[in-house]
C-alpha cells in the first residue's frame, strides 16, 4: 500500500504543441488509474504551470468554436472538477500581467476547487516531494 | 535490477527522440533491468505496421518488436492513436492498448521514470 | 523586395529578418505569433513589434487562445483567414513561415 | 485570381500548423484561387484514412476529402509516407502520391509560396 | 519558357528536426523537375545554411553507423554531386569558430562542386533574386 | 533532491534549472544538446556549463554530429548509452527531459 506522488511541470505555452494538453490529460487519469493498482496502491500527480506555461491559463480560450477541438480551458476545467490539484506560479503570472480574474475557473460546472496561485516555492516543493517528475 | 518506464511523446520519424528511447531501452533491457514504453502524441502514430525501412528515415518496427520479444511492455494511448487513423488491425503486434492511466500505473510501480514530453 | 514574415512562435529567434532587411516587411502573428501582439512582460511590449514593418494578428488564433482582438499593441492589425488570402495575393510577394 | 501553393511539413496533431494550412488553403479556394498542398516530413503520416474523429484532437481526413472535392490538389511524398506506414492502400483516396520535384513543379506555376516547414 | 530561381534558408541545427535534411532533399530534387514541366522550363535552388544551421555543415558525421539513417552529411555530398550550389554563411562559420576544412567536401566522390563560404550579404542578394523562399 | 536533467536541445531554456536548485544536479547533454559540450560561440563555451552540476554528453549524439568526443570542453564526460542507465539507476532518482 503506496501512495506515489508525482509532479507534473507545464512549462510551454498551449496549442504550439500537444505536449501542455497532455499535461492535463495525463495527470487526470490519476482518477482511474486504481483499476490497474493493488489495493490501497495511489498515484497523486500535483499539476504545475511554470513559466510560458502559464499562458495555458487564460480563460475565454475559443478553440473548440474556430477550429473544433477541445480548449485546453476545458481540459483545466475537467482537472478542477477530479479535484486535481493545480498550481500555477505567481511569479510568472504577474511577468505577464496576467490577474487572477483572468485565469480559468469552474464555477459554471460547479467546481469548488479552483487554480491555485503559488510562489514558485511551493512548485519546487512539491518536485522535491514527489518520487517522478514529468516534464511537459 | 530496477524498473525503467520511459513516456515517450515525439514522432517516429524527426526529432531523432524515439531512436534515442528506443536505443536506451534496449541498453536498459540488456543489463537486466525492467522496461515499459508509453507512447501519446505523435509517438502514438508509430505502432503502425508496415513502415518500408528506408535509410535516409528513422525506422521504428524492426527495434520496436525486438524489444517486445525481450520482454519491453509496449503501450500506446488508444485515443491518441485512433486520432491519428490507428487501430488494432493495423498495429504492430504485441503493442498494447490502453488509456492514460496505463502510464502512471507503470510509473507507480517504477524505480525511474523518463518522460520524453518534447515534439 | 516585398516580404510577409509568419511568425508561429513566441520563443523565436527573428534575427535573420533584421538582416535580410526588405524594403518592405510585413509580420503577420499566427498560431503562439499571436502572443507578441497581446502580452506584455514585465509591462514591455514584445521587442518584434520594434521592427520597421507592418504588423497583423490572426484573429481566429488569437480568440483560441482567450486573447481579447480588441486589445492589441496599437501597432497590430487584427485580420481573418479570409483577409490573410488577400494581403498574401495582393501586398507581399516572398512569403517566410517561422 | 492566382495560385497558391503550400508545403506542409507539421503532423496532423500537435502544432495545429496542420490546421492553420488547411483552414488557409479553404479560404483561399473559396476566394476563386488555385491551392496546391504539399505533404513532407510528419505531415506525410496524415493522409492514413480512418480517421476517428475525437473532439480533442485536430481532425485531418474530413476537411482533406472536402479541400480535394473543391480542386485542391493535394500530393503527398511517397518515401516519407512509406517510412511512416503509409502506403497507397491504406491512404485517403484522391491524395496524390510523388517525388518532391511535384512540389517544385507546382512552385514554378505559383504566385505565391507558403512553405510551413516547423515541426 | 521560364527558370525560376528559390531560395532554401537552413537555419536549423541537424538531426532534432528532420526539416533541415528536407532542405537539401528537396532541393536536390530540382535535377528531376523537367519530366513535370513544359520544355524549357527549369528550377533553380540555391541551397543556404545560416546561423544554427551552419552546424549541419560539419564533416565527419556518423549517423549511418550509430542510428542507421543517412547523414546530413551525405545528402550535402549528393547535392554537390548534382551540381547545386550551396552556401554557407561565414560570418555565421566564424561565429562557432568553424574553420574551412572541418565542413563537408565531395572529394572522395569525384565532385568538384564544393560548399561556397559567402558573406551574409551574398545570401540576402540569393534572397533577393528568387522568386520564393522556402524557409527550413 | 538528485536531480538528473536530459538537455535535447542547443537553443533551450533553462531557467527552471536555476530556480530549482537541486542538492545534486546531473545534466546529461544527448541530441543537439550535445552542442553545449563541444561548441564555442565567439570563443565562449555555453553557458549552461556555468551552473554548479555534474555534466555527460552521449558519444553516440556526438559522433553523429561530426563532434569528437575527445575534445569537449573539460567539464563534461562522454558516456554511451550502457553507462547512461548505470547513471539513471545509480546517481539519480528524478529525471527531467528537456
Amino acid at each position: 500500500m503506496a501512495d506515489v506522488k508525482l509532479a507534473f511541470i507545464v512549462s510551454k505555452p498551449p496549442y504550439k504543441s500537444e505536449v501542455p494538453k497532455l499535461g492535463a490529460t495525463h495527470a487526470m487519469a490519476y482518477q482511474t488509474v486504481e483499476i490497474l493498482l493493488e489495493e490501497g496502491d495511489t498515484v497523486t500527480p500535483v499539476l504545475c504551470y511554470v513559466g510560458d506555461g502559464v499562458l495555458n491559463c487564460l480563460k475565454g480560450q475559443k478553440a473548440m468554436d474556430i477550429y473544433g477541438i477541445t480548449s485546453t480551458e476545458t481540459h483545466l476545467k475537467n482537472c478542477l472538477l477530479v479535484d486535481l490539484d493545480v498550481y500555477v506560479c505567481k511569479e510568472d503570472l504577474e511577468n505577464f500581467g496576467i490577474q487572477e480574474d483572468q485565469i480559468v475557473d469552474a464555477e459554471d460546472m460547479g467546481a469548488e476547487k479552483k487554480l491555485q496561485v503559488v510562489p514558485f516555492e511551493t512548485i519546487k516543493k512539491t518536485v522535491e516531494e514527489a518520487k517522478h517528475v514529468l516534464y511537459f | 535490477m530496477g524498473t525503467l518506464t520511459i513516456g515517450l511523446f515525439s514522432a517516429l520519424v524527426g526529432s531523432m527522440n524515439y531512436d534515442f528511447a528506443l536505443k536506451l531501452a534496449e541498453a536498459a533491457v540488456d543489463k537486466g533491468h525492467k522496461v515499459n514504453l508509453w507512447f501519446s502524441s505523435n509517438a502514438a502514430g508509430s505502432p503502425l505496421k508496415g513502415q518500408k525501412h528506408l535509410k535516409d528515415y528513422s525506422h521504428g518496427e524492426t527495434p520496436l518488436r525486438k524489444l517486445i520479444e525481450k520482454g519491453v511492455e509496449v503501450c500506446t494511448c488508444e485515443a491518441c492513436s485512433l486520432a491519428r487513423g490507428v487501430n488494432k488491425t493495423n498495429a504492430i503486434e504485441g503493442v498494447q492498448w490502453s488509456a492514460m492511466h496505463w502510464y502512471l500505473a507503470k510509473i507507480h510501480g517504477s524505480d525511474r521514470v523518463l518522460h520524453i514530453g518534447g515534439e | 523586395m516585398k516580404l510577409g514574415v509568419f511568425l508561429s512562435e513566441y520563443r523565436a529567434d527573428s534575427t535573420i529578418l533584421q538582416r535580410l532587411s526588405p524594403e518592405k516587411l510585413g509580420i503577420i502573428l499566427v498560431g503562439n505569433g499571436v502572443y507578441h501582439a497581446a502580452i506584455k512582460e514585465k509591462g514591455q511590449s514584445s521587442q518584434i513589434l520594434d521592427l520597421k514593418a507592418n504588423f497583423y494578428a490572426l484573429k481566429e488564433d488569437l480568440e483560441t487562445r482567450g486573447l481579447d482582438a480588441s486589445k492589441l499593441d496599437s501597432r497590430v492589425k487584427p485580420l481573418s483567414y479570409g483577409d490573410l488570402v488577400d494581403l498574401i495575393f495582393n501586398e507581399y510577394e516572398k512569403l517566410i513561415w517561422m
